[in-house]
């Protein structure tokens, strides 16, 4: 009679394995470090902004000084406080889109690809018509209809993002639907809602977690296009698409102005970006393309 | 393959009613009322009313919609409210204006991404491929209608080398006027694009550099330039081309404010304006064209697909 | 030749000072277990490892008097395809899917002679296609690899290899994906090849009945070094290190049921961790604690003849254990820990005595298609029969053992006993209970009694999971509470000689036969009266498997479990079944006893399958008369008329396209063909091949 | 001699190049063609000749135009107007009969409603003969108001006076004449060359671009894709100041305007606190740029009835606003309604600060157009901000816009539009005299300022910068562009 020896395997921990893989990035590192930094600043904007954000207390269109670091907007409101509040305009649009984007997506999705059939093709053709409308008229259209606010902003975003966590679902359900282990647990007897939960979704959640992060800087970048066409974030809260688009009036008189806003956008978009690039290593070694948001999402 | 394309064919007609019934939704559940649009701030009551009936706003919406599904499956997609010219025309209007730029800036992004794509695949630790990888990472970052902005404020305005309002110029008619009126909004659209397609093939190339074929190639002997050009191009191309298709796809009617910023007159902003004009003929005629566009052309991606793909010709 | 690559682990020392040489004309194997370095070793002589984590490829690999390694690329590129050639594993994914097979053929004459014109390549890779038999060649020129079947694609790989006549010809694994029929093929095919361009080939491969059968010289790896090199026959008959003995021992025959097999305890070893001394020496019988074995490095020493060599402290021990093995039993390493599934053994396995009671598992005339949709609508224009009237009975504690070569059906048959895959027709009785009627509260307690172990152990535990959740799985959905379901895995995987304490890992952290023992863990878990096994060792390495199947035999008899073993190894079956069925295209050509069917095969399918499996024994294989069995099987979705087994039958007659032969009672077991009292004396008379494409030299 | 000049002025003006008489002008705003339903005016004075003329500076000096000359009757009961022999853009000669129906299509709120109220002193018109009208009123009628009326008054051809013809096609007999119009992206004017006016138009052609995006639009000017741009914003006018020549026309105003029908601005107290709170000298400098006059009620300082006196006496003082709201008791929280991208939202970003520091909370919910502009006829806005015409030198015009219409279709009060605001504006529409006059404006005004739900902010003047090279482009005091004496 032999038994293996259980040779004592590397980590002791679970999920580890791929943390580290993440971590061993180090851009992907410095993404999430950013992000935190930005999140912090969204979280905690009222104790580290100098000033109201709101408060018209300054000159207008001041450069950057002592008093104001990175100068005045045109209603004398200092820009610097107005960017760190406008972070939680940006990161809770992004969080929120993505959320719907998933919350509605992977639902259909693994529907979709688990029950085939008329599910799937009814889900399909949902999503083909979600997908065929571009983003930015979807969005414009579910504002109008809903009426501008944050919560709509983010609805109109993450609809758009719908198909995309539909389809990466339906095709990586698909891809373990008949898989020994799916098969596996039906024969243990579970039944199909606790298959597609217990078993197929967490399978699935890889690419979705990383479309999440692609999704959350698509509806940073969308949402400074719908607020520069002034269907964004009502004022005062400011936000920095909004910031860019009065800023863009001013580039003259005050060049400062307008740059950090789309810095701080971009820096945003950047940490994502990292940070999904990083996931996508850490799970997949060099992986499989990832859906990113193929369509004109970030060129509206 | 004939079934599977009469398949598809099906499947748009179905996504295409889907569309049709949603926009028609959608359009009634607009806020405002494209007579007091029509008529401005003050207007009476009573000249409203005369404007709806005028637009044949009055009667239910099954009604409206049935009498509309009718017209439009003759091609007949109704007036503007505004113009009184037909939708049809109002489209036909604006599509070579919108081609126009969506090949321009597709040309701009494939002319970008395919040489980076394939750099940032083959030498991604080289000086160059980093380089690169930054350039694809501050594509993705940077918004194209900021970068639209920057283009018109330092080359139209600063140094006048080009117009900021990119009038729609006929490539059969003028092709040096095209170019100079296009290159401005093309650019601004593909730095973004070529970021995201030129990642995407770089990604598959990586993925078919490493694939058994690729192995099998080098061990005939085939010289380095051609394994790539001859196998792992062919192969990298296929998941690009789904991708590209989309982007062209988005193309149509989906560059709302690249076509503010420039004032170009395409189909995102006649959409966008009669939206909000609440224009209902226009979206709806508009929306469903673009849906319809949008199928279509993915339609023949997937036959180009099939094309360069023998197994899925084939079968 | 010594090959790095830095790991998260740390570096990786894959290839750890191999050495090798072939000569013109001759066969050198390499043979060893996963991972032992062979494909790496080949790769990085010939400069096609490209993974960015590679280290250092540090030695020589001499093609000739030039040393490969210190080429410039484009030089070696003109000696690759030209002087030295290769073929690969999986030869359908080693072919450019979107490329025509012919021209991607004629690329390699084209590199190697800008010269030739297209259409003289053309003409030449036709002969070419020709000469590895395949059929249509100037047709098949012009198909892509999608169209081919696995077997073809190798022909195709092989064509494309010797195309411009190599000096040495390497072949990495070419068969192992194969089933044993279109291996033979291929194998035969190697032989052609290697008289035709008079080269030298290296034969890779982990199966040792490949060695005995093609090899001339052998080299046996482990833990990325050379353990032992030498002529086949010694090899076979006296090695000279203990792990090529322990191989030896670990492999299932097709001639001889062993009631024991002995596998080699410990899993190889992991390349990043090479202990100081002798890599074999903690799996080592002989080493047995020696402080020489664990803390110096045995380095190849020549054997008198000069032939042979052997990395190991006391090469003089390790014959005996070849000659221990008929009592296996006493051969068994000591220290080597015992697990719960210790056999209370006494009763033998295959005692007869109690009559067959009640079966288990009751299949009758089960029937499963599935619809080809094609078309406008997708409707189903045509069927798969993948299983088409079979009728099979396991009692309880007995093993039925199902063979049959790849796309026959195995797995679907296996499927529907669960009702995994829905039944077009027949019967499935499970402990009397109708599979096929059961409602849903029904069907999930027939699920409880019958489980099921896959072939994949990569692919059947919910990677997400972690092992103990994965066994507790079917006892959650029981509505077993928590605390009862952690202490039953606690014993489920003591039954299986897995250490509780792992419970909390995930799939990942184990090996592939730590894997397949949780899956079988979990099957155990709702106490099942049957088991099926849809090929649950073939993915694992000879010692492994040794290991998992004497740990079904021991549950076995614990038990009184019924077994449904599905494989395609023949020798397995012999090993752990009592009654075999032969499955063809959907169908039991034959069925009965492991001895009526081993010993006395009626049906001449089952006759072409014995005679396809290579025997690990050199000694006598010039005698042995190979007969493959010709072509490919033909698709279910058009099974030939009368019997489906006619169109690859070398006795063939009319009577067989017309009228289809029932499974009939012959010599104590049931065969499935017209002429199966005649079989025995045809046999002598049979042609080569079938019908199929015949492998022309 | 004149006619003689001006045509030499034209000859040269051909022959010195196809283009030189040919100018592009940019704008952001929609355009209609019907006189009578327009509020917008880039292009509608090209197409029609109009009774009679302002002067461009402003003052209401009346010129001759489409009538050659007008006769009050002494009891100010009745006018009659001599009509210009002209023709229109048809080749139709201009008769009274056009008038007539004019004047009809005018009365009918259906059917013209930029015109109705101004419109509805007349009590008939009758064709005398060929070129000569009479229009009886209803009461005897200032002279002002005539006036006004007749300068907002267009010839249009009696057979293409219909909504549905000039929504498409203009039938006046105006300095130019349509060539070619795609909505939203270009409309071509060619000159009249039948132009009553002989000589002018200077221009062969006028080119009319559209953009949706105003920032668009100046980057054009800049990079000289258009030789002008219209009503653009006044943050671009410093720096445009340089390399373009700067108009100012005359704009409209901007008020803040107070729902009286809902909570919390059915409270006259609440109105009045909030009227006090409108920063106009930081909203003038932040918002316009320095651009615009202050102003209180509704009223231009051009207008008889501007009492600059309102703006210090009731003028921005978050003390007395402060204490105002403490009065009024009224809720600390309101929603202002807005255009989303205009310059109103800046100016509710301002009284917003502003009014956080009383502690009243004011939310701003800019909406796209068409929402906004249907909440607000519904009545449904609380506040907001929003542009009015200019009531020229007749003050009772006051009364044209529906957040201040005297009837029940007020949506600010709605059936209970205040009775003296009623008297009052009826005082100012019927007051021959000078001092009947004065004492009716000032009754006006102090029922403006004692209701508060009107309260004037700032001129809006329409900013229009032009190439150098373009000189003469003029707006009248409706705002409306006038090119006739445009050269370019
Ligand atoms: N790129 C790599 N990075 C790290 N380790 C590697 C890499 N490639 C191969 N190895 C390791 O090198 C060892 C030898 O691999 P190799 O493929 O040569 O084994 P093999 O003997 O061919 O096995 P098989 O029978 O599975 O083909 C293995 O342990 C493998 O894990
Ligand atoms: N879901 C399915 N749909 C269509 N055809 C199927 C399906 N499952 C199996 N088949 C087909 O049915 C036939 C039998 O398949 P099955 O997997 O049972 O064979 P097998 O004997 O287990 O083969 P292998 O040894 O390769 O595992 C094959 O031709 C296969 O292609
Ligand atoms: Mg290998
Ligand atoms: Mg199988």
């Amino acid at each position: 009679m032999t038994t293996a020896p259980n040779t004592p395997a590397p980590t002791p921990r679970r999920r580890l394995a791929s943390l580290r893989r993440f971590a061993r990035s180090r851009s992907a590192v410095a993404g999430a470090a950013g992000l935190l930094v930005l999140a912090a600043l969204a979280l905690f904007a009222p104790l580290i902004a100098p000033f109201d954000p709101a408060a018209q207390d300054g000159e207008p269109l001041l450069g950057p000084s002592g008093a104001h670091l990175l100068g005045t907007d045109q209603l004398g409101r200092d820009i610097l406080s107005r960017l760190i509040h406008g972070a939680r305009a940006s990161l809770i649009a992004a969080a929120g889109a993505a959320a719907v984007g998933a919350g509605i997506g992977v639902p259909l999705g693994l529907l979709a690809g688990y029950l085939g059939r008329w599910v799937d093709a009814v889900a399909m053709r949902l999503v083909d018509l979600l997908l065929a409308v571009p983003g930015i008229l979807l969005a414009l259209v579910i504002i109008v209809v809903l009426g501008p606010g944050r919560l709509n902003l983010i609805l109109a975003i993450g609809i758009g993002a719908v198909p995309e966590f539909a389809r990466l679902t339906r095709v990586a359900t698909l891809g373990i639907r008949d898989r020994d282990f799916v098969l596996a647990a039906r024969g243990m007897g579970a039944s199909t809602p606790d298959t597609m939960v217990r078993t197929v979704l967490p399978n699935v959640l890889a690419p979705i977690v990383i479309q999440v992060v692609v999704t959350a800087s698509m509806a940073v970048v969308v949402e400074a296009g719908l607020t520069f066409l002034g269907l964004g974030t009502p004022p005062p809260a400011p936000s920095w698409g909004g910031m860019l688009q009065d800023a863009r009036s001013y580039l003259y008189q005050s060049p400062s102005y307008g740059l950090f806003p789309g810095l701080c956008l971009a820096a945003t978009v950047l940490c994502l970006d990292r940070i999904g690039r990083g996931l996508q290593l850490a799970v997949s070694g060099s992986g499989p393309n990832v859906a990113t948001r193929v369509t004109t999402g970030g060129a509206v | 393959m004939y079934g599977y394309l009469i398949r598809r064919l099906l499947q748009f007609a179905v996504v295409l009613l889907l569309g049709s019934i949603a926009v028609w939704g959608f359009t009634f559940a607009l806020p405002g009322d494209p007579a007091t649009v029509l008529l401005g701030p003050d207007a009476s009551e009573a000249e409203l009313a005369a404007t709806r009936d005028r637009l044949g706003l009055s009667g239910s919406i099954v009604e409206q919609y049935v009498s509309w599904i009718g017209h439009a499956v003759a091609g007949d997609l109704g007036s503007s409210y505004y113009s009184g010219r037909p939708v049809v025309s109002e489209l036909l209007d604006r599509i070579p204006a919108t081609v126009q730029l969506a090949g321009f800036a597709m040309a701009l992004t494939l002319l970008i991404a395919v040489p980076v794509g394939i750099a940032v695949a083959l030498w991604p630790h080289s000086v160059v491929g980093r380089a690169l990888q930054g350039y694809l990472t501050a594509g993705l970052a940077v918004p194209a209608f900021w970068l639209g902005l920057l283009l018109i404020i330092v080359l139209a305005v600063q140094l006048r080398w080009l117009p900021a309002s990119s009038d729609f110029v006929p490539l059969w008619r003028d092709p040096g006027g095209a170019l100079t009126a296009t290159i401005l909004p093309a650019s601004a659209i593909a730095v973004h694009t070529s970021s995201v397609t030129a990642r995407f093939l770089a990604t598959s190339l990586g993925e078919v550099m490493g694939k058994d074929y690729i192995r099998t190639a080098r061990a005939k002997g085939v010289p380095e330039r051609e394994v790539i050009r001859r196998h792992a191009l062919r192969n990298a191309s296929l998941p690009t081309v789904t991708i590209v298709g989309l982007q062209l796809g988005g193309f149509l009617g989906g560059t709302v404010v690249i076509e503010a910023v420039f004032n170009y007159p395409g189909l995102g902003r006649l959409l966008y304006t009669a939206i909000g004009e609440r224009d209902y003929s226009l979206v709806q005629g508009g929306v469903l064209f673009v849906v319809a566009a949008f199928l279509l052309l993915n339609l023949l991606v997937d036959v180009f697909y099939a094309v360069l793909d023998p197994r899925i010709r084939l079968t | 030749m010594v090959v790095e690559f830095t790991t998260s682990a740390g570096v990786v020392r894959a290839v750890d000072g191999m050495s090798y040489d072939v000569f013109g004309g001759e066969t050198l194997s390499v043979v060893g277990e996963t991972g032992s370095g062979k494909s790496v070793s080949v790769l990085a002589a010939l400069g096609l490892l490209r993974t960015p984590n590679l280290r250092r490829v540090s030695g020589k690999a001499m093609l000739g008097d030039v040393d490969l390694l210190t080429l410039h690329e484009p030089d070696l590129r003109r000696r690759l395809g030209r002087d030295v050639a290769m073929i690969f594993q999986d030869a359908i994914s080693a072919l450019n899917p979107v490329q025509r097979v012919g021209h991607q053929i004629a690329e390699a004459l084209r590199v190697h002679d800008r010269t030739l014109s297209a259409a003289a390549a053309r003409t030449r890779v036709v002969e070419l296609l020709d000469m590895v038999g395949v059929p249509h060649p100037g047709t098949r020129y012009d198909q892509y690899p999608h169209q081919f079947s696995g077997g073809m694609c190798q022909r195709v790989m092989i064509a494309m290899a010797i195309a411009n006549r190599p000096k040495v010809l390497i072949a990495d694994e070419p068969t192992t994906a194969l089933d044993v029929s279109v291996q033979a093929q291929i194998l035969d095919l190697l032989r052609v090849a290697r008289q035709e361009t008079g080269a030298g080939v290296v034969l890779i491969t982990h199966d040792l009945g490949v060695v005995a059968e093609t090899a001339d010289r052998v080299s046996v790896t482990y833990g990325g070094r050379i353990v032992e090199a030498g002529d086949v026959t010694q090899i076979f008959t006296r090695p000279r290190h203990p792990y090529t003995a322990a191989l030896l021992g670990a492999l299932p025959r097709l001639d001889t049921a062993s009631d024991r097999l002995l596998p080699i305890p410990g899993q190889p070893p992991d390349p990043s961790e090479l202990p100081p001394g002798c890599a074999f020496a903690p799996r080592c019988p002989i080493s047995r604690g020696r402080a020489v074995c664990t803390e110096l490095r045995p380095e190849p020493v020549p054997d008198g003849s000069g032939t042979g060599a052997s990395a190991c402290h006391f090469p003089d021990e390790a014959a005996s254990l070849l000659t221990a093995r008929p009592d296996g039993e006493q051969a068994e390493p000591a220290g080597t820990q015992e697990g719960a599934s210790e056999p209370e053994d006494a009763g033998a396995p295959d005692a007869p005595g109690e009559p067959p009671a009640a079966p288990v598992l009751d299949i009758r005339e089960a029937m499963a298609r599935f619809p080809v949709r094609s078309g406008l609508l997708a409707r189903p224009s045509a069927w798969v029969h993948a299983v088409d009237g079979v009728s099979l009975r396991v009692p309880a504690g007995r093993t039925l053992g199902l063979v049959g070569e790849s796309g026959c059906g195995k797995t679907t048959l296996a499927r529907l006993v669960l009702r995994l895959v829905e039944p077009t027709g027949g019967q499935i009785m499970v402990d009397g209970d109708d599979v096929g009627k059961a409602g849903r509260s029904q069907l999930r307690r027939i699920r409880r009694r019958a489980q099921m172990v896959f072939q994949d152990p990569y692919a059947s535990l919910n990677p997400r999971l972690s092992v103990g959740d994965n066994v507790a799985e079917p006892l959650r959905l029981q509505g077993v509470p928590h605390g009862r379901r952690r202490r039953q895995v606690a014993d489920l995987f003591t039954r299986v000689g897995l250490r509780p304490e792992h419970a909390d890992r995930l799939p990942a952290q184990f090996s592939g036969g730590q894997r397949q023992r949780v899956a079988i863990a979990r099957a155990l878990a709702s106490r099942p009266g049957l088991l099926i096994l849809d090929e649950p060792v073939s993915a694992l390495d000879v010692s492994v498997q040794a290991q998992v199947l004497n740990l079904l035999a021991d549950l076995q008899r614990a038990s009184a479990m019924a077994y449904l073993f599905v494989s395609h190894d023949l020798a397995v079956i012999r090993q752990v079944a009592d009654e075999v069925a032969v499955m063809y295209l959907g169908r039991i050509v034959e069925s009965g006893s492991v001895r009526r069917v081993y010993d006395d095969p009626r049906h001449p399918y089952t006759r072409a399958l014995l005679a396809s499996v290579p025997v690990p024994d050199p000694v006598g294989r010039a005698g042995r008369r190979r007969v493959p069995l010709g072509g490919d099987v033909p698709s279910p979705v058009d099974p030939p008329s009368g019997c489906r087994f006619r169109t690859r039958c070398p006795i063939a007659a009319a009577v067989c396209a017309e009228q289809e032969p029932p499974l009939r009672l012959i010599a104590g077991g049931h065969t499935a063909c017209h002429f199966a009292e005649e079989t025995p004396d045809l046999a002598s008379a049979e042609p080569a091949a079938g019908q199929g494409p015949e492998v022309r030299g | 001699g004149a006619p003689l000049l001006s045509a030499c002025g034209s000859d040269s003006g051909e022959s010195g190049g196809g283009t030189a008489g040919k100018i592009t002008l940019g704008t952001t705003k929609i355009m209609q063609f019907d006189p009578y339903l327009t509020n917008t005016d880039i292009h509608i004075h090209s197409f029609y000749t109009y009774l009679i003329d302002y002067p461009s500076d402003g003052t209401y000096k009346p010129n001759p135009a489409g009538a050659e000359k007008w006769e009050f009757a002494s009891d100010h009961k009745s006018v009659t107007i001599t009509l210009r022999e002209a023709k229109y853009h048809s080749g139709a000669p201009v008769t009274a009969g056009d008038v007539v129906t004019g004047v009809k299509r005018a009365q009918d709120p259906d059917a013209g409603f930029t015109l109705a109220q101004p419109t509805s002193f007349i009590d008939s018109a009758t064709a005398v003969d060929d070129r000569t009208v009479r229009l009886n009123f209803k009461q005897p009628t200032p002279e002002p108001l005539v006036l006004d009326w007749m300068f907002a008054f267009p010839l249009v051809t009696a057979a293409g006076n219909t909504p549905a013809k000039l929504e498409h096609e203009p039938a006046g007999s105006g300095p130019f004449r349509l060539a070619e119009f795609q909505r939203n992206q270009r409309l071509v004017l060619k000159k009249n060359p039948d132009f009553y006016d002989a000589g002018k138009p200077f221009l062969d052609e006028v080119e009319y671009r559209f953009f949706t995006d105003e920032d668009a639009l100046v980057a054009a000017l800049e990079s000289g894709s258009v030789d002008g741009a219209a009503y653009i914003a006044f943050r671009h006018a410093d720096r445009l100041r340089d390399r373009f020549s700067l108009v100012e026309g005359n704009g409209r105003m901007s008020l803040f305007f107070m729902n009286a029908l809902i909570p919390p601005f059915d409270n006259k107290l609440l109105r009045q606190a909030l009227a006090r709170a409108i920063d106009r000298e930081r909203i003038l400098k932040q918002v316009n740029f320095g651009i615009g006059d202050p102003v209180y009620t509704a009223f231009m300082p051009s207008s008889p009835a501007f009492d600059p006196a309102y703006l210090g006496s009731h003028g921005f003082d978050l003390d007395a606003a402060a204490a105002l709201l403490e009065q009024s008791g009224g809720a600390r929280k309101a929603v202002a309604g807005v255009t989303s991208g205009t310059p109103s939202v800046s100016t509710l970003e301002i009284i917003q600060a502003d009014l956080k520091k009383i502690g009243f909370e004011l939310e701003i919910a800019p909406q796209e157009e068409a929402a906004y502009l249907e909440a607000l006829f519904a009545s449904k806005l609380q506040c907001t901000v929003a542009a009015q015409p200019n009531n020229m030198q007749s003050p009772s015009l006051v009364a044209r816009g529906r957040q201040m219409l005297t009837t029940k279709a007020n949506t600010t009060f709605g059936d209970k539009v205040p009775p003296a605001y009623v008297e009052a504006v009826d005082a100012a529409a019927s007051a021959i005299t000078p001092e009947e006059q004065k004492t009716a404006y000032a009754a006006l005004n102090t029922i403006l300022v004692e209701e508060a739900w009107a309260i004037g902010i700032t001129t809006m003047p329409s900013l229009f910068a032009l190439d150098k090279r373009i000189t003469g482009l003029v707006t009248d005091v409706r705002d409306y562009v006038n090119l006739t004496e445009t050269k370019g």
